[in-house]
């Protein structure tokens, strides 16, 4: 039995990797460090971040081991905090919000608006060694002994009463935000000035729409949390501030300046995700993307609302009744883009001719799971069963359906998805649809548990917790396991496809974008002659018709 | 004159000395005034119970924010920039006055207790 | 030449294929990447603004809940320095702006003088600002790090040269420590700008040298142009740090 | 079955009986607040159903096999307004529906009864207001409308009872309130939900619900013989607040008797009530809080009375409903006229000593 697939390689026995690529161009370690091409600084992006997923994902595990018993017995409530901070640092701060902007965003970006590049190369590659020092300073942090402020910094928590590294994590977070600054400015200049002869707004694929978003959030949201972060670190060590009401400062302001930041962050991780998914639903169901007008303006009004709603994580910290009020409301507004968003891409496959290829299984197992994520949170949004369910592990099931279920599953479906074009070579399918399956299966038994242990009461952060909670925890522990492998598995058979994959060619999906009309993997500058984008996006006549006409012209 | 010069010419507008002259003592001129305001009692404003507005911070953030403008329009030639420039400006403000009202809103509105 | 328009280096973004020396390969031409930077050069002033945003929410917050001391604190600073301070760098902001214009219209010599009078004015200004922090130090009103007194607060009769001016009531002590709060807010905030100013200096003398190698007055000025929209944006700061930390609270 | 270990067997057992999946409802919110939550979960459940059988259907019928050649299809504005107005407006009624609950949750009824909790580093302190102290234990009657004020000593807590349907963070320097019937006897957890660093996970506690017969005996067998006022009235005495505040006509101090609730006209013209946190902040900050009239001598007691003493006193002056009690007060602690510095009588010492903080 075959599947049917879209899949159209070259000829094995005659096909060779492109010699000149941005891969080959230049030699050696120097080549790589001093580079300015947004390709080799996404490749060297893929690998440090990679590196952190992996540190984040084995603390995980550490965490999901210790909660397999009620007892603190695998380690001391201690060791126990700083793991879970470090986990929540390392994850959100080197992992989620570089994810998909900095890799395949900043692989992609400037070939699907038809650039040479992004418009600042040199900050660029300045935001890459940001992005390690932020790294290293974290590194730095775990080996000195760790930091056990969660990831929220909760003052005065984090002010006064810890003596762990809190200044180090800060300022890591703080150069961390910087990066991912300067990356999202490099996309927002780039996608207003570099697009090329005939690329209007309107012809934008989706994808450079949902990273602009996240990129204006980045520019506007992250500095603020950088000077919370400085505030923090002054306060610790000058003794004096404005966050401890014990100096006559006050906690909540720093949570109303943290949360400005960092409820938008979850949109920074998520838009970019977003924009994966209509790229792949679109390849492999042959259509252009239901609404896309809708889906480009939700993107964007989801980056608008996004700033209106951080004080919905305050409802139950005694802020007034009347600003809960209207921040529950905004935060019922802000969903509707979301489910507009659900619905415009289940719609992309009605009369579509799809073939289920492993990044789109990813694809669908993202659409389900973070379905749920986002009813979720409207669970949360409403200040009424916000009361009962905030700081559980309903949380925290929550935004792992967000950000595991719906920004890695997205991030896994735009490595594969890209993959070809990245390296030039094919990724094992089947394989990797099993990859993808132990995944999805894995996640569910992870984190569904999660929410009935929410509801149940079980406090997030507990290194502890009463017996009656055990089963559901023992679920979760096992579906981690799982879940490992299915991380797992992907570094192993991408890596082995570096060397015996099959050479994809040029346009292995026979997608629509304009990274796709050039050679895999690309040439240092991308085209050979700048496109002039003469249709819309997602259009697969075109791309038909232009098929044809090389065959004409080749026979 | 083709569209596309015309505003190729608008963006390489450059303002010549005699405007920053102006501006320059404009700008000191509302130093002056606003040094010269703060040694005054300007009197204050009771809107209501509880609400009451001082003259002298409104004053003086008025001609500050007067001086801003200045610089921004001029110095910073936002006057002759494109509208992605001035949009840009506008968005800076609005984010800082959503980020300043919104924190505020929370803070007064508690002082108003219960319904 | 003042007040005119010209077109900088019309004639080379027509030519396609051949490139001035200062086009980065990447751009399609020379108008591309004027744009593209000065753009990103706003991009970044919004991150400045949001950056500053946090610590003026702060100071809002504090010197609504603890006005009294904020009066005092307020009346610790010296207005003649500060207006001093205040002149230098609109005056700086005002020569940097004719370095522009001296860029843009190619003229060596001015661009060299007036980056060098900018710079001059920068370092007065953090002159200034060295003279008014160890003032601060010297009265133990730096929070945190040397021992700060709370008796100009206390005891005002005990700060004749403030006293002179404005005979304050004493400050009850609950009050007199938050002035610690204002002092904190202070050091934090102008500490933050002259941490920019210094940023600024630093780009100040790189571009100096360069622009003696004549590399801004052939043309290629979006260096010069984009570090001033930094410059006055350091100067907008400054304004409204004048206005909320020295001024607004007198009366 | 002989070959499965016994081991085994154990755990099956304990997890069996130790497994439940949903928190048993035990106030009179927790009904409500379960509609709300179970009215979500339908929608969610209604929504991710469509989502699937859309995403299942179509990829049923479209697959490549089945239909080859894909119909381009640009939109349809009505399809989308669908989807954007009817989760709109499901969003609206969890809305409001959300609102109301919140507000029925925060706040009280004027009936209730008070306690306090202070929650530290880590620990929940609990203050009856008969003087029963409790710790990490919570004994509450059903049938009867509690309402918790909640202060933090040091960071920020949260104080949680699933089986109440009710949160509240503790902050420091801050009251807050929640409040809450319970309808059924039993033993119910209590957790500190907000992170507080290393021992987070021991701030766990229960709140043991009985009848209110059962809960008078309680109250009984459990005083340490003084009431939480009576407390306050000793640390009153011994901080020598009657000195100034004693009611008399030619006092220093305003008079507290019937001061709380009460509305006052500040110094500053401002009007305020005389709430637990207004009562609080008066105290430790009284320069800010003077009542028209009256001159700011009253010092600071930052920093010199703990949370624990700042409750006995708010609780104290709650309870001066006619100047009786505060002549007692006077009365066993021998106020000469016009002396202010009274050192408290040696007989109230230890007592009061209990609650100052040195």
């Amino acid at each position: 039995m075959s599947a049917p697939t879209i899949v159209s390689l070259p000829d094995p026995s005659t096909a060779r990797i492109p010699k000149m690529n941005f891969l080959t161009r230049e030699n050696g370690l120097l080549s790589w460090l001093l580079t300015g091409d947004h390709k080799r600084i996404a490749t060297l992006y893929l690998i440090s971040i990679t590196f952190f997923f992996f540190i984040g994902g084995a603390l995980a595990g550490l965490i999901r081991l210790e909660l397999l018993t009620p007892q603190s017995d695998l380690m001391a409530a201690d060791t126990y905090n700083k793991v879970f901070s470090m986990h929540g640092l390392i994850m959100v701060f080197l992992f989620l919000v570089p994810s998909v902007p900095a890799t395949i965003g900043n692989f992609v970006i400037p070939m699907m608006v038809g650039a040479k590049d992004l418009a600042l190369p040199k900050i660029n590659l300045l935001s890459w060694y940001l992005y390690i020092l932020a790294g290293g300073m974290m590194l730095y942090t775990m080996a000195t002994g760790g930091v056990d402020t969660g990831w929220t910094f909760t003052t005065p928590l984090s002010t006064h009463y810890l003596n762990t590294n809190v200044v180090s994590a800060g300022l890591a977070v703080f150069v961390a935000g910087f990066s991912s600054i300067f990356t999202g400015l490099n996309f927002v200049v780039t996608i207003h000035k570099m697009r090329c002869p005939g690329m209007t707004w309107f012809r934008l694929p989706l994808f450079i729409w949902s990273n602009y978003a996240a990129s204006i959030l980045m520019i506007l949201g992250t500095p603020v949390l950088a000077i919370t972060l400085v505030l923090v670190v002054l306060e610790r060590t000058v003794h004096i501030g404005v966050f401890d009401p014990a100096y006559g400062g006050d906690p909540l302001l720093f949570q109303h300046l943290f949360w400005f930041y960092s409820h938008p962050a979850v949109y920074i991780m998520i838009l970019p995700g977003m924009g994966v998914i209509s790229e792949v639903i679109s390849t492999f169901s042959r259509k252009r993307v239901f609404g896309y007008t809708a889906v480009a303006f939700s993107s964007v009004a989801i980056a608008v609302f996004a700033f209106f709603v951080w004080a919905h994580h305050m409802f139950i910290m005694g802020i007034s009744n009347y600003a809960a009020l209207v921040f529950s409301l905004l935060t019922m507004m802000v969903a509707v883009p979301s489910a507009i968003k659900i619905f415009n891409w289940s719609f992309t496959l009605y009369k579509g001719s799809i073939t289920f290829e492993t990044p789109m299984l990813y694809a669908i197992g993202f659409m389900g799971l973070f379905t749920i994520g986002g009813m979720t949170g409207v669970f949360l949004g409403s200040t009424g069963t916000d009361i009962h369910l905030t700081e559980t592990y309903f949380v925290v099931a929550h935004f792992h359906f967000v950000m595991v279920g719906g920004m890695l599953m997205a991030f896994l479906s735009g490595i594969h998805f890209w993959w070809p074009k990245w390296t030039g070579r094919m990724y094992p399918e089947k394989i990797s649809q099993l990859a993808a399956l132990v995944t999805f299966i894995g996640f569910n038994l992870t984190f569904f548990p999660q929410f009935i242990l929410g509801t149940l009461g079980m406090p997030r952060r507990y290194a502890a917790y009463p017996p009656e909670f055990q089963v559901l925890n023992v679920f979760s522990t096992a579906g981690a396991t799982v879940l490992g492998v299915g991380y797992l598995l992907p570094i192993l058979y991408l890596t082995w496809s570096l060397k015996y994959g099959a050479i994809a060619g040029n346009n292995p999906w026979q997608a629509t974008g304009l990274e796709w009309q050039t050679q895999s993997p690309p040439l240092t500058e991308n085209f050979v002659e700048i496109p002039i984008m003469d249709h819309e996006a997602y259009d697969y006549e075109w791309l038909e018709q232009q098929q044809r006409k090389e065959v004409a012209s080749v026979g | 004159m083709s569209e596309l010069e015309k505003q190729h010419e608008q963006e390489h507008h450059i303002v010549g000395p005699g405007i920053y002259v102006i501006v320059l003592l404009l700008l000191l001129a509302g130093t002056a005034a606003t040094v010269a305001a703060s040694y005054f009692d300007l009197g204050e404003w009771h809107i209501a119970p509880g609400l009451t507005l001082f003259w002298n911070p409104v004053v003086a953030l008025a001609i500050a924010s007067g001086k801003m403008l200045l610089v921004v329009l001029f110095f910073m030639h936002v006057k002759y920039s494109t509208r992605l420039t001035k949009l840009t400006v506008l968005t800076g403000l609005f984010m800082f006055l959503v980020l300043i009202g919104m924190t505020l809103s929370d803070y007064m509105s508690r002082a108003w207790g219960r319904w | 030449m003042s007040d005119s328009t010209a077109i900088a280096n019309g004639a080379l973004a027509e030519e396609h294929h051949e490139h001035p020396p200062y086009q980065r390969h990447h751009f399609q031409s020379v108008d591309q990447q004027f744009d593209a930077t000065n753009f990103a050069m706003w991009l970044f002033l919004l991150t400045e603004i949001m950056f500053f945003g946090g610590l003026f929410m702060s100071y809002l917050l504090m010197r609504n809940w603890y006005y009294q001391a904020f009066v005092e604190g307020s009346h610790q600073l010296s207005i003649f320095w500060g207006t001093a301070n205040t002149a230098v760098l609109i005056a700086s902001s005002f020569t940097m702006a004719m370095g522009v214009w001296s860029a843009e219209t190619r003229r060596k010599g001015s661009l060299l003088l007036f980056l060098s009078l900018t710079l001059m004015f920068g370092l007065i200004f953090l002159g200034i600002k060295g003279i008014e922090w160890h003032e601060k130090w010297e009265k133990h009103h730096v929070p945190g790090i040397h021992q700060y007194s709370e008796q100009a607060f206390l005891n005002p009769a005990s700060d004749p040269e403030v006293y002179k001016e404005y005979h304050d009531r004493p400050l009850s002590p609950a009050m007199a420590s938050k002035t610690e709060e204002y002092f904190f807010l202070y050091f934090a905030m102008t500490g933050m700008h002259a941490l920019h100013m210094v940023v600024g200096v630093g780009i100040l003398v790189f571009m100096i040298f360069r622009a003696k190698a004549g590399a801004f007055t052939s043309g290629h000025f979006t260096f010069v142009e984009n570090f001033g929209l930094y410059w006055h944006f350091v100067d907008i700061i400054w304004i409204y740090l004048f206005a909320l930390l020295y001024l607004i609270s007198r009366h | 079955m002989d070959h499965i270990s016994p081991v085994l067997w154990q755990f099956l057992d304990k997890w069996l009986t130790h497994f439940s999946l949903f928190p048993p409802e035990a106030s009179k919110i927790a009904p409500e607040s379960d509609a709300l939550y179970f009215f979500m979960v339908l929608v969610s459940l209604v929504g991710l159903t469509i989502v699937v059988l859309l995403v299942v259907a179509f990829s049923i019928l479209y697959n490549k096999k089945r239909h080859p050649r894909a119909v381009q299809i640009e939109g349809s504005t009505l399809l989308e307004a669908t989807w954007t107005i009817i989760p709109l407006g499901l969003f609206l009624i969890m809305f409001v529906w959300g609102a109301l609950l919140y507000f029925r949750i925060y706040t009280p009824p004027a009936n209730a009864m008070n306690i306090y909790v202070v929650g530290k580093q880590w620990m929940w302190k609990i203050e009856h207001p008969g003087g029963q102290h409790e710790i990490n234990m919570l004994h509450v009657p059903t049938g009867q409308a509690i309402q918790l004020t909640i202060i933090s000593q040091d960071v920020f807590h949260s104080f949680s009872i699933p089986a109440f349907r009710v949160k509240r963070e503790a902050i420091p320097g801050r009251y807050t309130t929640v409040w809450f019937e319970a309808t059924t006897p039993g033993t119910y957890r209590l957790f500190c939900t907000q992170y507080c660093g290393t021992n987070h996970s021991q701030m766990i506690g229960d709140v043991i619900v009985m009848t209110p017969e059962d809960f008078k005996k309680w109250l009984e067998s459990s005083t340490s013989g003084n009431s939480l006022a009576q407390d306050g009235e000793r640390l009153f005495a011994s901080l020598s607040c009657n000195a100034c505040h004693n009611a008399q006509p030619d006092a220093r101090g305003p008079s507290l008797v019937g001061v709380y609730d009460a509305q006052l006209t500040l110094a500053t013209g401002e009007t305020v009530t005389a709430d637990d946190a207004y009562l609080r902040q008066a105290i430790l900050d009284p320069a800010q809080h003077i009542t028209q009239g009256y001159t700011p001598i009253m010092p600071t007691y930052q920093g010199q009375i703990s949370e624990d003493g700042v409750i006995a006193l708010v609780e104290y002056i709650k309870n001066l409903h006619t100047d009786y009690r505060l002549q007692e007060t006077l009365n066993t602690t021998e106020l000469p006229p016009n002396n202010e510095k009274k050192a408290p009588a040696p007989g109230q010492q230890p007592a009061a000593q209990k609650e100052v903080k040195p």
